[in-house]
């Protein structure tokens, strides 16, 4: 297969041009030592070989089809089928960064469409046009708070999801900026560790509403401490619960990250996802990423274009806030589009239709004998729970009968035994929660 | 058409939808929603989203869309940014249900396609540029390279040295000192000489036994290969340094030399340039990182591994710089590039590097008796013009020639950079496009300084066609307006 | 954008291409074709047809799409077109591979995914509209009506008597005397009166002992309910004749009252319109028939039935008139209306009835002050304005309007249609259009009749934004340009 | 669910512009008889459950997933997935008949391509913008040679697919045009009953090339027969196969029909699929269906437009050339997305494919011990065989093994005793063909 359209002829014209007869002596300035490598990667195939091998792959992925509870950072919500068609127009995703404003109206103006949804679902003043994921925007949050407050301490919650924790310090240790966890005291932040850690030299506090467990925080308590201090509070949410929860803006938050994935994108084995950064219109200065602005032009009509670029890595380099440049924009397009199918009224039930399930199904388990909470606190749309049996027997068995009944998690995360991480969406089937606590309690017998 | 006029933003059009029902109703003897959860974590009121119909939406949209301008539907020379078509076969099969509603945290057993795809893709480039094992964890370029430098700085740590400079050339892309910062290193500029490439003298005089590394693109941002590289590669490694290779550039030369070969220690490649994965419209992209022998301990987690016949993912790499994102990067954009290079082979790669040099070769040359080559060197895939002389060209700068390039169709290249060009546009038209496509925008700049002679005003003004004409940037930078208030409510 | 001017024709954009290697090259021992096929079936060369590369390809319809009006892009008013939004849910789902790949000669019982959706269907357009029973066989809405009159046919000689003509409102489609003769049928045109509804008295003359038909679109193309249905319906029957519904205006009356209740012997629906099955830029749609219980066994061939909880198909009618597609009609269509139907319900098709109605009622009413109505009685869910009047309009006629009304970024209303209104604008808004789109199309009515005032010239030389201007069709009637020729291989 | 904009305030605001209170009122000129009629259809789902529906729904056509040798009209052929990528933009598929040129430039031009295109594969001077399907076309390529002529009589080859034939009847019938039908010898057309039924009163003898049975018809001897008649020359044709077959033109065709199926349309079940005519330029004003024809505009500019539409119904009314209106332009569209994907390479090889495969795969059958052609004549890429078992018993074999094995074909039409008519394409995988023709070795034993 080759996308080349020129002929052979052309191509001599061409090579004629420029004073050449063939190909290879294009390549006349590269030392010819490193011509010609031998490189044994698989001899082409022709699309209709492709749409076969990748049809057959696609049916290796038997999770992809199987029931599943699965949670813990990446959720399966309903998705309208016009967001795809929407965005898998070549005129949104074959298009570059917004550079050309006026080639580009199209692009900036969606993603002002974007921070201004996000900052509304966050309660910010201002939100970005997108970083990589939920993680990479709560270490990238945690930067800005050190640039914002000049400090270089970092605490975050041990119920903050491990795999953003992880991240978090992949970015801080670069720069060498102190993190410290705050644990967890039967799966809620424990408030006196956070208030005895807090110092004069923090520059924020990040905590997840509702948390890695499912559980919510007790986030106005966590907010009188953290504003007793200098530091700011950061949070690390998951956007669709934004649609029946009190905004991070309502309980005090400074700066907002995330995950746009519940907001009208595919689970895709993990990505590409999109990390939401919102923050108080004090602090934009201090924003990592592209920001899209409403503008005036030459008649005087209105218009978008991309705005503070000096915060930026082509404009600043070395000083910028950050080194993205490419970012998720066509993950921002497809939560724009989400978000406005759904309209606030959607956006509501969605969520509430996750909680009712997930204590639908919490309520179901919990019956069968020696099952229960790990944490007896409320939750939202997920929740842990330990069994009687082997956490990893019961996943078997599950399996076998096409259910991916939950995460493991382990007893150093629970502080206690191993127990499972357990998810329901508002797609989630009562038949399902029927199936799934059936199978158990059958098999806990 | 005036159907692309002015489109109101979804907050303008709302007129105050009372919303659709996209669920069951709850049954009648369901609790109310704040008996199961706590009181105080609910909202009042449902955020602040306008409910439109889905025609409504749709349509705004849908009119969104036709204000851009993209590669299905024009020339893109976007120097730098490799516009190059992205095949539709690769979207559709990227997007087959089995891949897409693959949970992360799946059990590999139940996720051995998709593994064995992301193994098989990172092999392959991993032998496409000579290096000996690739991760695909990275997001994007940017990403990539802060993978890149986490992990010379995780080597140097090892062996016992905190090196702490990132020495990066004054044509680099603004990412590369960037990702370097982010890394906790600081950056030394090193220069580049009459032709374009790295003053040998230069690096000479900064690399040191403080160097952590140099990052390097090649062909460099200028479309000029380094033909020194030897001798660059030899002075880095001399100082104990590690040779960084920015793969932007690689669709000059893929297939045709291998960056492991000229000595470059870490690379990073822009899956949505070379490996035609989609812009987006500014991303998602995808930055898989090679490096050689001695660095493969250090690659990010999770690690692709197989073991009795099954892939599973490794997160226990003592070694490792540790994780970079939620989960294992943009595994759908891997898929597309997947798609790609199974399409190609070598033979279509080098047929793609081939072809794109040769375009850029000969745009170059039948611009240049025009607009002057911002140097004279034979380019690779990508070349810079200059306007700087203002006694041949006026006020008609690069920002001017690119905005009348809308007008006559083409999007503008790349302008402004790289910095050390004055009054440059990097031009890259890539391998897909078509000698008659080359000589239209040949034609068309011809058109422009002719009518400059004629009607410079109008030159000036320029765009006149689009749907907005020029903006006020400064006054957008200096009041942002980032997010739409409802004029009503401000009062 | 200058994007969209001209754009050559995929013969002029052809440069000599040699084409893709679509598939894998023949093994070397394979046979030459012409050793496996007779030379003499085998053409020497390949057709003429262009070799594009793909991004040439992709960028050519891209560019095409973008000079299209479309419902997705604006309101789009067009009378008797029911222009209303097309669900993207219906599009995706009706293309699942396992509805996409299915061969219609696969054995039934590796069909009934399909087969029960199509009955389901079938069963359910028979509830709405209050007939026994129908089938989805027909490609259109005139492919109903010659299925519907083959059956008409087929009674009447089963009956024993030949009878030849059919009547026709002078109000109706043209394709319902067309589809008449088309199933061997003389037409003849029954007069409306001055409320716009067929004339009784002249219903009463032209009916007689050779009427095998009277063909009704109710509401009619006037966009009026023939109040007299009952009435006409009497004196049809009394005649022995049948009373045939064209439904292409269902989407005033769908859930709010039955053909069947009205005495309508034979219906054909146009899933194109009321169930929101996409026009396609003129099709596909489908047309499917329903009839009363007397004309069941007249159906067209296959009939869907279910036996021992198998649906399968039956070829052997009896008295069918026979089969009338090669399959069964656009299966993918009707799987659009069963989802789209599946979606609404009988309250959501009320629903869109009741608003179709208002819509177009509340459009009318902002209008008449301007331009006035055909007629004054009360529309359904269209209405007929007319720019007879001369002396008020001068020559801003039905034409001149409808192109000034494509620069204020709307498609034109039908015109010239139905014939018995002079300089005819036939409006049908639709259930989907917001008070918000109606009030702006109001105001563009105005601002047009404004500027005539003004600038007159301006006016009647509309349209001046659209990718072209007014076309020559004479000239292009004329001397028929049906194909690209080659300007250079003619001379 | 429903789609619908309006506030509820927004709704009473319109009703009182009219002077009303109540939508029911809306309906006050309909008999109050006829009023909330009782329907009793499905209660609505809503769009997440419609979904779930419809996937289950498409599971339960086992067959859209088997190994497919079906042909008899309808092909799978390989079809690049950018056709539909195309064709699903909403400018294309949400817009009318292009009847206000200015607007529709895009679907004008797009027919004025299809026009050549199919004239160029048939060899015609012209080809109108499409019919509902091949079936159809045929009937109506008839009844225009009728008009043509003057003439009511049309003869049709034996070995034309019956189901056109039964179409054919159908529209023939109505408007009492004799229909014969000339028999088949050994799988082609019997030219001695042509010679001796084609007469002056003859408007066109049809056929199909290949046939019904996958045989070349001795197209040359036929042309030269009604060539001594006043009668036209019709065809039916399989365009994929004119990738590599003279075409009708070639050999003497008037009017040319057929299926545009094989050009990059799915299956679908029997349809949309649309319909070819193509003829001569001297008959364009008999020719029924849409024309687009390129013009100049008031600038001087080309463009294109609707022309010819006196023949139309919406013109004509009564004495129209056909009633057809809506017809299949989609399906068009996607045709000349394809043609023009393919280019005339891709055309060739994907028929050279084809038959080679299906060449491939006979010589495997016809190696089986009592499996034989049924004609043992030249064939392109179906065939007819005959067993030596019953025909339903292999059918129920090769499902039971994922494979639809042929389409059986009668006595009646064979001439003899049943067979069966198996096809391949460009996509029959060689793997395929093997387990085939082992399944059915094993069977016979
Ligand atoms: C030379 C060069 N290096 C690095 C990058 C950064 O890549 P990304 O945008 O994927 O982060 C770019 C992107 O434009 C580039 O052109
Ligand atoms: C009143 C009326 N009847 C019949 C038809 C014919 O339907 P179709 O175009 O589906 O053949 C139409 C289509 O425009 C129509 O408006």
């Amino acid at each position: 297969m080759d996308y080349i359209p020129h002929t052979a002829d052309e191509t001599q014209r061409m090579l004629s041009a420029v004073g050449l007869n063939n190909p290879s002596e294009l390549f006349h300035m590269i030392p010819s030592a490193f011509l010609d490598p031998e490189i044994e990667i698989p001899t082409p195939v022709t699309e209709m070989e492709i749409v076969e091998e990748m049809e057959k792959a696609a049916q290796k992925n038997e999770g992809g089809s199987m029931v599943s509870f699965l949670g813990g950072g990446a959720y399966d919500h309903f998705v309208p089928r016009t967001v795809n068609a929407l965005i898998s127009r070549g005129d949104f995703y074959t298009a570059y960064t917004p550079y050309q404003a006026e080639a580009s109206q199209g692009t900036l103006q969606a993603i002002y469409e974007f921070q201004t949804l996000l900052s509304r679902l966050t309660g910010m003043e201002a939100a970005n046009a997108s970083m990589y994921d939920g993680a990479s925007a709560l270490a990238e949050a945690a930067l800005m708070a050190c640039r914002v407050r000049r400090k270089s301490k970092i605490l975050v919650s041990a119920a903050v999801n491990p795999q953003y924790r992880r991240v978090l310090r992949t970015y801080l240790e670069a720069q060498a900026i102190e993190l410290i966890e705050i644990p967890h005291t039967e799966g809620i932040t424990d408030l006196g560790s956070l208030k005895e850690t807090i110092d004069a030299d923090t520059a924020a506090f990040f905590v997840s509403q509702p948390n890695y467990f499912g559980i919510f925080e007790p986030v106005d308590s966590i907010a009188e401490i953290v504003n007793h201090s200098d530091a700011l509070l950061g949070a690390s949410v998951y956007p669709h619960s934004l649609g029946l929860l009190k905004s991070p803006g309502e309980w005090g938050a400074d700066i907002v990250s995330g995950d746009l994935q519940s907001l009208g994108l595919a689970l895709n084995y993990g990505g590409p996802y999109a990390g939401i950064l919102a923050a108080k219109q004090k602090y934009i200065r201090q924003m990592p990423g592209r920001l899209a602005g409403r503008a005036k032009d030459r008649d005087g009509n209105p218009g978008f274009t991309l705005t503070l670029q000096t915060r930026e890595q082509h404009i600043r380099r070395a000083k910028a806030t950050s080194n993205i440049c490419t970012n998720q924009a066509l993950c921002a397009l497809a939560s724009t589009v989400y978000l406005t199918l759904m309209g606030s009224k959607g956006l509501r039930s969605a969520a509430e239709r996750s909680a009712r399930n997930a204590h639908a199904l919490k309520d179901h388990l919990c019956k069968i004998n020696g099952v229960r909470l790990r944490f007896d606190r409320p939750f939202f749309n997920e929740f842990v729970i330990e069994l009687p049996i082997p956490i990893q027997q019961w996943l078997d068995k599950a399996s076998e009968e096409n259910i991916l009944a939950g995460i493991p998690i382990s007893g150093a995360e629970t502080g206690s035994k191993e127990a499972l991480l357990v998810c329901a969406t508002e797609k989630t089937n009562p038949v399902d929660i029927d199936r799934y606590s059936h199978l158990l309690s059958k098999m806990i017998g | 058409m005036p159907l692309d006029a002015n489109e109101p933003t979804i907050f303008e059009l709302d007129h105050g939808g009372e919303g659709r029902d996209w669920f069951p109703a709850p049954e009648p003897e369901e609790e109310p929603i704040n008996s199961i959860l706590p009181t105080d974590c609910i909202a009042e009121q449902a955020p602040d989203i306008p409910n439109l119909s889905e025609l409504e939406t749709v349509r705004h949209f849908t009119r969104l869309s036709r204000k851009n301008f993209s590669v299905d539907s024009g020339f893109y020379p976007l120097g730098s940014c490799t516009m190059k078509y992205n095949p539709k076969v690769c979207e559709a099969l990227s997007g087959l249900p089995g891949f897409a509603n693959l949970h992360p945290l799946t059990d590999s057993q139940f996720a051995q396609g998709t593994l064995r795809l992301m193994d098989a893709l990172s092999r392959s480039l991993a032998y496409l540029t000579g290096m000996e094992a690739v991760t695909l964890n990275p997001c994007a370029g940017a990403h990539g390279e802060f993978c890149g430098m986490l992990i010379a700085r995780a080597y140097h740590k090892d062996c016992g040295n905190n090196r702490s400079v990132v020495l990066v050339p004054d044509s680099a892309h603004g990412t590369n000192p960037a990702s370097a910062v982010m890394a906790g290193f600081k950056t030394v500029e090193v220069k580049s000489n009459a032709e374009g490439c790295v003053d040998l003298e230069d690096l000479k005089k900064k690399i040191n036994e403080d160097t952590a590394a140099l990052m390097l693109t090649n062909p460099n941002t200028l479309g000029l290969f380094e033909k020194e590289i030897e001798e660059i590669a030899r002075l880095v490694h001399d100082a104990g340094a590690l040779l960084y290779y920015d793969g932007a550039n690689l669709n000059a030369i893929a297939g045709i030399a291998q960056p492991g070969d000229m000595g470059f220690d870490i690379i990073h490649l822009n899956l949505h340039k070379t490996f035609a994965t989609p812009h987006g419209g500014g991303g998602p992209g995808s930055g898989p990182v090679g490096v050689n022998e001695t660095l493969v301990p250090y690659l990010p987690t999770p690690v692709i591994e197989k073991r009795d016949g099954l892939y599973r993912l490794d997160y226990e790499k003592e070694k490792s710089v540790g994780q970079l994102s939620t989960f294992f990067g943009n595994v759908g954009i891997a898929l597309r590039a997947y798609v790609y290079l199974r399409l190609h082979g070598l033979e279509g790669i080098r047929k793609n590097s081939e072809t794109a040099v040769l375009n850029a070769r000969y745009l170059k040359k039948e611009i240049e008796s025009m607009i002057p080559a911002f140097l004279p060197a034979d380019c690779m895939h990508e070349f810079v013009l200059t306007l700087k002389d203002k006694d041949r060209f006026g006020d008609l700068n690069a920002m001017v020639l690119a905005k009348n390039l809308l007008d006559h169709g083409f999007h503008a290249p790349t302008v402004y950079f790289p910095l050390i060009a004055k009054e440059a546009l990097m031009i890259e038209p890539t391998e897909s496009e078509s000698k008659q496509t080359l000589d239209s925008f040949v034609e068309a700049i011809k058109e422009i300084l002719e009518e400059y002679k004629t009607d410079p005003d109008r030159v000036r003004n320029a765009p006149h066609t689009t749907p907005v004409r020029r903006l006020d940037e400064v006054a957008a930078a200096r009041q942002p307006d980032l997010v739409y208030t409802c004029p009503l409510c401000s009062v």
